[in-house]
């Protein structure tokens, strides 16, 4: 038995050890918790047995987790409820009285067309439920990002360049406005494929790139609060909820 | 009519009685004459019902009601009550309230029939309307009606946005028509697509694999949508060179996607053989534990090479970061604003939003994907235009030009 | 990312590719030695949050409030704190709390913050006549939009499952307009945005929000006029708190949640800085060397 | 059949849902509600696609004694327990405490730490790429700063660090942010254009 090997017996003991006494003295379900996110902080220090097993067991219990929801959330009331609602009155009562409405065959036939796509076969056929998914979101999205994305951020880009506030000229508001007017129309030239960017229109391009740099500065400066947050809530949990050296 | 107003008369004079009552309960040193002097006791007068509004640009269900009162009784009203039946004798229910000083109510139905407070479409309706007076004396209008509520065939507050759709329709297809008619159109370089092959080449050289991350999008997603075309250029190659390619799912349908996508590209690049569909897999859909599952690949495969284009949340940091640690390289590119930011950051290349929907029309120089891309660019310079004209109309004090690109939903 | 000297590398080319996991240990001390010496930092509290603070400080006694509970468990160290300083007031304030989620993953917290905040500390405060949990309902928009017709309709039944028109403070509660003031806790969607779109605008109810920092500079444009107060992440909530124990003294020397959290907000925020400057000096020294290397290599 | 019927009911499908956002009718909503119904519907079969596939990469892992086969196992374990737990019937509706406790004293503590491992992330990222390597970098590397600084206390610099944070939020971000939707709003156009017609099939595979 080499060095390693015996090292990592040692380790595994001591976690061992850790567990029964934690589990004695805090309970099993915190103590559970617990030792999964010591697990999965261990992977800042490296890949490691630890690691590999909260993330295969993550893994296994969140896919079959949104299986078990899907079926009781959407399946259950919004499929078979409505199809024929005495078969889910035992677990929805309050879907009792409802008519059946057959047109939520439709659903149905097409969910099982996508599960052909498991014969090798007769997989092609799948592709007619993809086909329905895609084209109603691609309708959807069509007028959507037109209005929202389009029509509506040139509106709130039209406004007065020159602001005035009770005392007169308001020289910040405008240089602010100047500043914003000119940054969309830099940033939308920044983004210009079929155009070379030189001359004038490079000078834009290149000053479209420059207040993209900032935007990005600054939305990463920001997020690192959130973030810290969640590692404070972690250390809480470790440190108070479970050691109890936090009041 | 007669008895209409004898139980005015009747409820005004009862009216009095209590409120004099009170009033003099409540003023026990002052005079019952003094009192009696300072109430009205002509009764309210009755509310007039003027019109009754379609609602426009709706599905129908939906009135506005008008009345006319007297101003000299505002404060002595407290609410008007409204009531809605489907004839002038029917069962009258009771809708809602106005407070005294406001003369329409907005009468929102519903469009279900079983509901009580259904309201169809294109059928007579009739309203009446009470004044309830400080004093609890209710006076009743007319009844005013019959109106009508009914479904619109167009919604016109959306006229830009068809105006959008139309104008929008026709340089596509007219760019697409002159890109086939074999007119180069220029493209200018885009440096994380030129970095593709030459990323691919590295991973061949070294003998690594090569991940391809399409983030947590649906299969309907544009982003996902764009990646897949990036997908099917990056499999052939990947097939050409004989270097193995993995693709962790999180959504099962763009996992099944996916699947035709690199098997169509292995085809395509002659070595069908080399595909099997453990290449393309499903993690699970949980955003954590997918980049959890994510990040044992990448340290235990240890790739040359990491893809991630698509939709992105929270984990885009942990992704890069990771496969920053691992040496390899990578190229990112999502529309989320949100996450840019962390791969421009931690990234070799990155596409910037349109970019990534760009990608495809790059990698493949198909004559429709640039034609559409040209189409792009006039909109880009329609709304330079408009918003520069707008500027202008603004400066000058015309307002209407901004109106005019106001979608009124 | 290395530049190509690997014979021979200085301890500033070395340090310059410090091995991350130095950065992560001192992270992890930021974060977790003030947390263990209780330190607090009090945060001066801004306009966004004084008004909020004020409005509610300004509600008549019995005044009803109905609290929105949109987070999960992943968002709970940021936005926990907001609930917790904003229930406290309300209770001071008397008011009639109405809880409820439209996240399922708020349900859970909803009565987390009964049993941590309010039954230990108000134990007065009766369920039923003060404060209802009216548990997570499907629908996420949808709900809301319900709501402002009619309540009752996806609200039958509380939490608990007892019949809502058995419980004396839901009796004159028909839609959301019977309400003073909603407040949504949450950063995602469905949460503070669709409550002002779907609920505030329409109803013309006052909104008010507690949302996690990354989510706080989408809102902001909806600050002052569809919404009465924004608290953005820990900040905003160490705020709110800084303006509780303002005006409740009883308060005063007590350790809140989102104080410690910008203690080690700050520390960490120093130590990452620290970091980006180091990062910085070495680099410009690195960059002096080679220049001057070249030169004499031009000579 | 194969890719006729597809771009067809592709193109059917699109055209509706662009029509109804333009006719406010009862019939159009009533339509459009189903659609989206059915989305969600066909997408919770999917997920039977992707249990599969999971099942089969690991079965097949667990068979061939690959590396680190042996954590394949805790994967399907994972798997069982918490499919088993959320569906027996009677226990069923999700209320049943196996399945209950195993979300929040399993999922809920790892999904967190996963999220706070991004603290340490951000840190190390913000080390290595905030340089001022160049101009781009350079403001990169400001920017940041400046917003960093805001939070932590430093007297009467404060309000100036503050003011300056809020404007760099308030004024070039607003106006790069502005400029990254229009385009992505004109390019996802493009793309549902493309999906409508036909001209972006890659979805579809190509045999």
């Amino acid at each position: 038995m080499n060095a390693g090997k015996l090292l990592s017996y040692i380790i595994l003991a001591i976690v061992v050890i850790a567990f029964v006494v934690s589990i004695a003295l805090k309970g099993f379900l915190v103590t559970v918790g617990a030792f999964l996110t010591l697990f999965i902080f261990s992977f800042l220090y490296k890949d490691n047995p630890y690691y590999k097993f909260a993330e295969h067991l993550f893994v296994g219990a969140s896919a079959a987790y949104w299986m078990s929801m899907g079926f009781w959330k959407t399946m259950v009331p919004n499929l078979f409820g409505k199809l024929y609602p005495p078969m889910v009155a035992w677990a929805v009562p309050a879907l009792k009285n409802n008519p059946a409405q057959p047109l939520m065959l439709i659903p149905l036939v097409l969910g099982i067309l996508l599960l052909m796509r498991l014969s090798s076969k007769a997989g092609w056929i799948s592709r007619w439920a993809l086909a329905f998914i895609v084209g109603t979101t691609a309708g959807l999205n069509l007028v959507r990002y037109l209005r929202s994305d389009f029509i509506q951020q040139i509106n709130n880009t039209v406004f007065s360049l020159y602001v005035t506030n009770a005392s007169g000229f308001d020289l910040g508001a405008t240089i602010s406005n100047v500043i914003i007017f000119g940054g969309v129309i830099c940033g939308l030239i920044y983004f210009f494929f079929s155009k070379e960017h030189k001359g004038a229109f490079g000078a834009g391009a290149r000053t479209g790139i420059i207040v993209l740099m900032i935007t990005f500065g600054a939305s990463f400066g920001y997020t690192v609060m959130a973030r810290i947050s969640l590692l404070v809530g972690r250390m809480q949990f470790l440190f108070g909820d479970w050691l109890g050296m936090i009041r | 009519m007669k008895d209409r107003l004898k139980l005015v008369v009747f409820l005004t004079v009862i009216a009095f009685i209590i409120q004099a009552t009170v009033a003099f309960a409540q003023s026990e040193g002052e005079t019952a004459d003094s009192v009696i002097s300072e109430q009205p006791v002509t009764p309210p007068p009755k509310p007039v019902i003027v019109s009754g509004e379609d609602i426009p640009n709706d599905n129908g269900h939906k009135l506005k009601l008008n009345w006319e009162y007297p101003a000299e009784w505002n404060d002595s009203i407290v609410r008007f009550e409204i009531y809605r039946a489907d004839s002038p004798d029917g069962d009258f229910r009771r809708l809602g309230e106005a407070a005294g000083g406001i003369f329409s109510y907005l009468d929102i139905g519903s469009k279900k029939k079983d509901d009580p407070n259904y309201m169809p479409n294109d059928q007579n309706l009739y309203y009446r309307v009470d004044a309830v007076s400080k004093s609890g004396v209710t006076v009743q209008s007319e009844i005013g009606g019959p109106f009508q509520t009914s479904g619109q065939w167009f919604h016109k507050g959306k006229v830009p946005v068809l105006i959008g759709v139309v104008l929008f329709a026709i340089f596509t297809i007219y760019f697409i028509r002159s890109a086939r008619k074999g007119k180069d159109l220029y493209i200018r370089p885009l440096a994380g697509i030129e970095a593709v092959d030459e990323a691919i080449g590295r991973a061949t050289e070294m003998g690594k694999p090569i991940l391809y991350v399409l983030g947590i999008g649906g299969a309907s997603d544009i982003a996902t949508i764009a990646s897949f075309t990036i997908l099917g250029r990056v499999a052939k190659k990947v097939a050409e060179y004989q270097t193995a390619l993995t693709v962790p799912c999180y959504d099962p349908i763009v996992m099944s996607v996916a699947q035709d996508v690199v098997r169509s590209a292995y085809l395509e690049a002659g070595r069908p053989d080399q595909y099997s569909d453990d290449l393309v897999f499903f993690v699970t859909n949980a955003q954590f534990a997918y980049v959890a599952g994510i990040n044992g690949i990448m340290v235990r495969d240890l790739p040359a090479t990491n893809f991630y284009l698509g939709y992105f949340a929270a984990e885009s940091l942990i992704l890069a970061e990771t496969g920053n640690s691992i040496g390899a390289i990578q190229i990112a590119g999502t529309d989320q604003i949100t996450q840019i930011p962390f791969f421009v950051v931690a990234c070799d290349y990155t596409l910037i939003g349109e970019e990534l929907y760009a990608a495809s029309a790059y990698l493949g120089r198909d004559p429709l994907l640039l034609g559409a891309l040209k189409a792009e660019d006039w909109g880009k310079a329609i709304a330079m235009v408009l918003i520069i004209v707008g500027v202008l109309a603004t400066a000058f004090g015309w307002d209407a030009f901004r109106e005019f690109l106001r979608v009124n939903l | 990312m290395g530049n190509g000297h690997t014979e021979h590398k200085t301890l500033v080319e070395r340090l310059q590719f410090i091995d991350r996991r130095i950065i992560f240990v001192f992270i992890g001390l930021a974060v977790v030695i003030p947390l263990l010496f209780g330190a607090v930092l009090k945060e001066e509290t801004t306009p966004i949050v004084q008004t909020f603070f004020d409005t509610i400080e300004g509600l008549p006694e019995g005044s009803r409030v109905l609290l929105s509970f949109d987070y999960g468990p992943t968002t709970a160290p940021e936005i926990q704190p907001m609930v917790d300083a904003i229930v406290r007031q309300c209770a001071h304030r008397k008011s009639k709390m109405y809880m409820m989620a439209l996240w399922a993953t708020g349900d859970n917290l909803t009565g987390e913050t009964i049993e941590k905040v309010l039954k230990p500390e108000f134990p007065d405060y009766k369920y039923g006549t003060d404060y209802i949990n009216l548990g997570y309902q499907t629908g996420n928009q949808g709900l809301i939009r319900v709501l402002l017709v009619d309540f009752k309709m996806m609200y039958a039944v509380d939490a608990s499952g007892t019949d809502v028109d058995s419980i004396p403070m839901m009796k004159n509660i028909r839609n959301l307009k019977n309400f003073d003031l909603i407040v949504s806790f949450g950063g995602g969607s469905p949460g503070i945005k669709e409550w002002v779109l779907y609920a505030g605008d329409p109803g013309k109810i006052p909104v008010g929000g507690g949302c996690t920092a990354v989510s706080a500079p989408l809102l902001y444009p909806y600050y002052p006029n569809q919404l009465i107060g924004l608290l953005g992440g820990a900040k905003g909530a160490a705020e709110y708190e800084n303006a509780l124990i303002n005006a409740y003294p009883e308060y005063k020397g007590r350790k809140m949640a989102g104080m410690k959290l910008m203690m080690s907000q700050a520390v960490s925020h120093v130590v990452i800085m620290f970091f980006i400057l180091f990062g910085n000096i070495l680099y410009f020294i690195q960059r002096s060397r080679d220049k001057s290397r070249s030169m004499e290599a031009g000579r | 059949m194969k890719r006729r019927v597809p771009l067809a009911m592709v193109f059917i499908v699109s055209l509706f849902m662009v029509i109804q956002y333009f006719v406010p009718l009862d019939s159009l909503a009533w339509m459009y509600q189903y659609l989206l119904d059915w989305t969600i519907i066909i997408g919770v079969f999917a997920l039977l696609l992707g249990i599969w596939s999971l099942w089969h990469v690991s079965y097949g892992k667990i068979k061939q004694r690959a590396e680190n086969w042996q954590y394949s196992i805790v994967t399907l374990a994972g798997l069982f327990i918490m499919i088993i737990s959320g569906f027996i019937p009677g226990w069923g509706n999700l209320n049943n405490y196996v399945y209950e406790h195993l979300f929040y004293y399993v999922l809920v503590p790892i999904q967190a730490t996963m999220f706070s491992l991004l603290a340490f992330f951000i840190s190390s990222a913000a080390f290595r790429a905030f340089r001022a390597r160049s101009i781009l970098a350079s403001l990169l590397l400001f920017a940041g700063l400046v917003i960093m600084l805001r939070f932590v206390p430093m007297g009467p610099v404060s309000t100036v660090v503050a003011d300056l944070a809020g404007w760099i939020l308030r004024v070039p971000n607003m106006a790069a942010k502005r400029a990254i939707i229009i385009g992505i709003g004109l390019g996802a156009m493009a793309t549902a254009f493309k999906i409508m017609f036909g001209i972006e099939r890659s979805y579809l595979g190509r045999d």
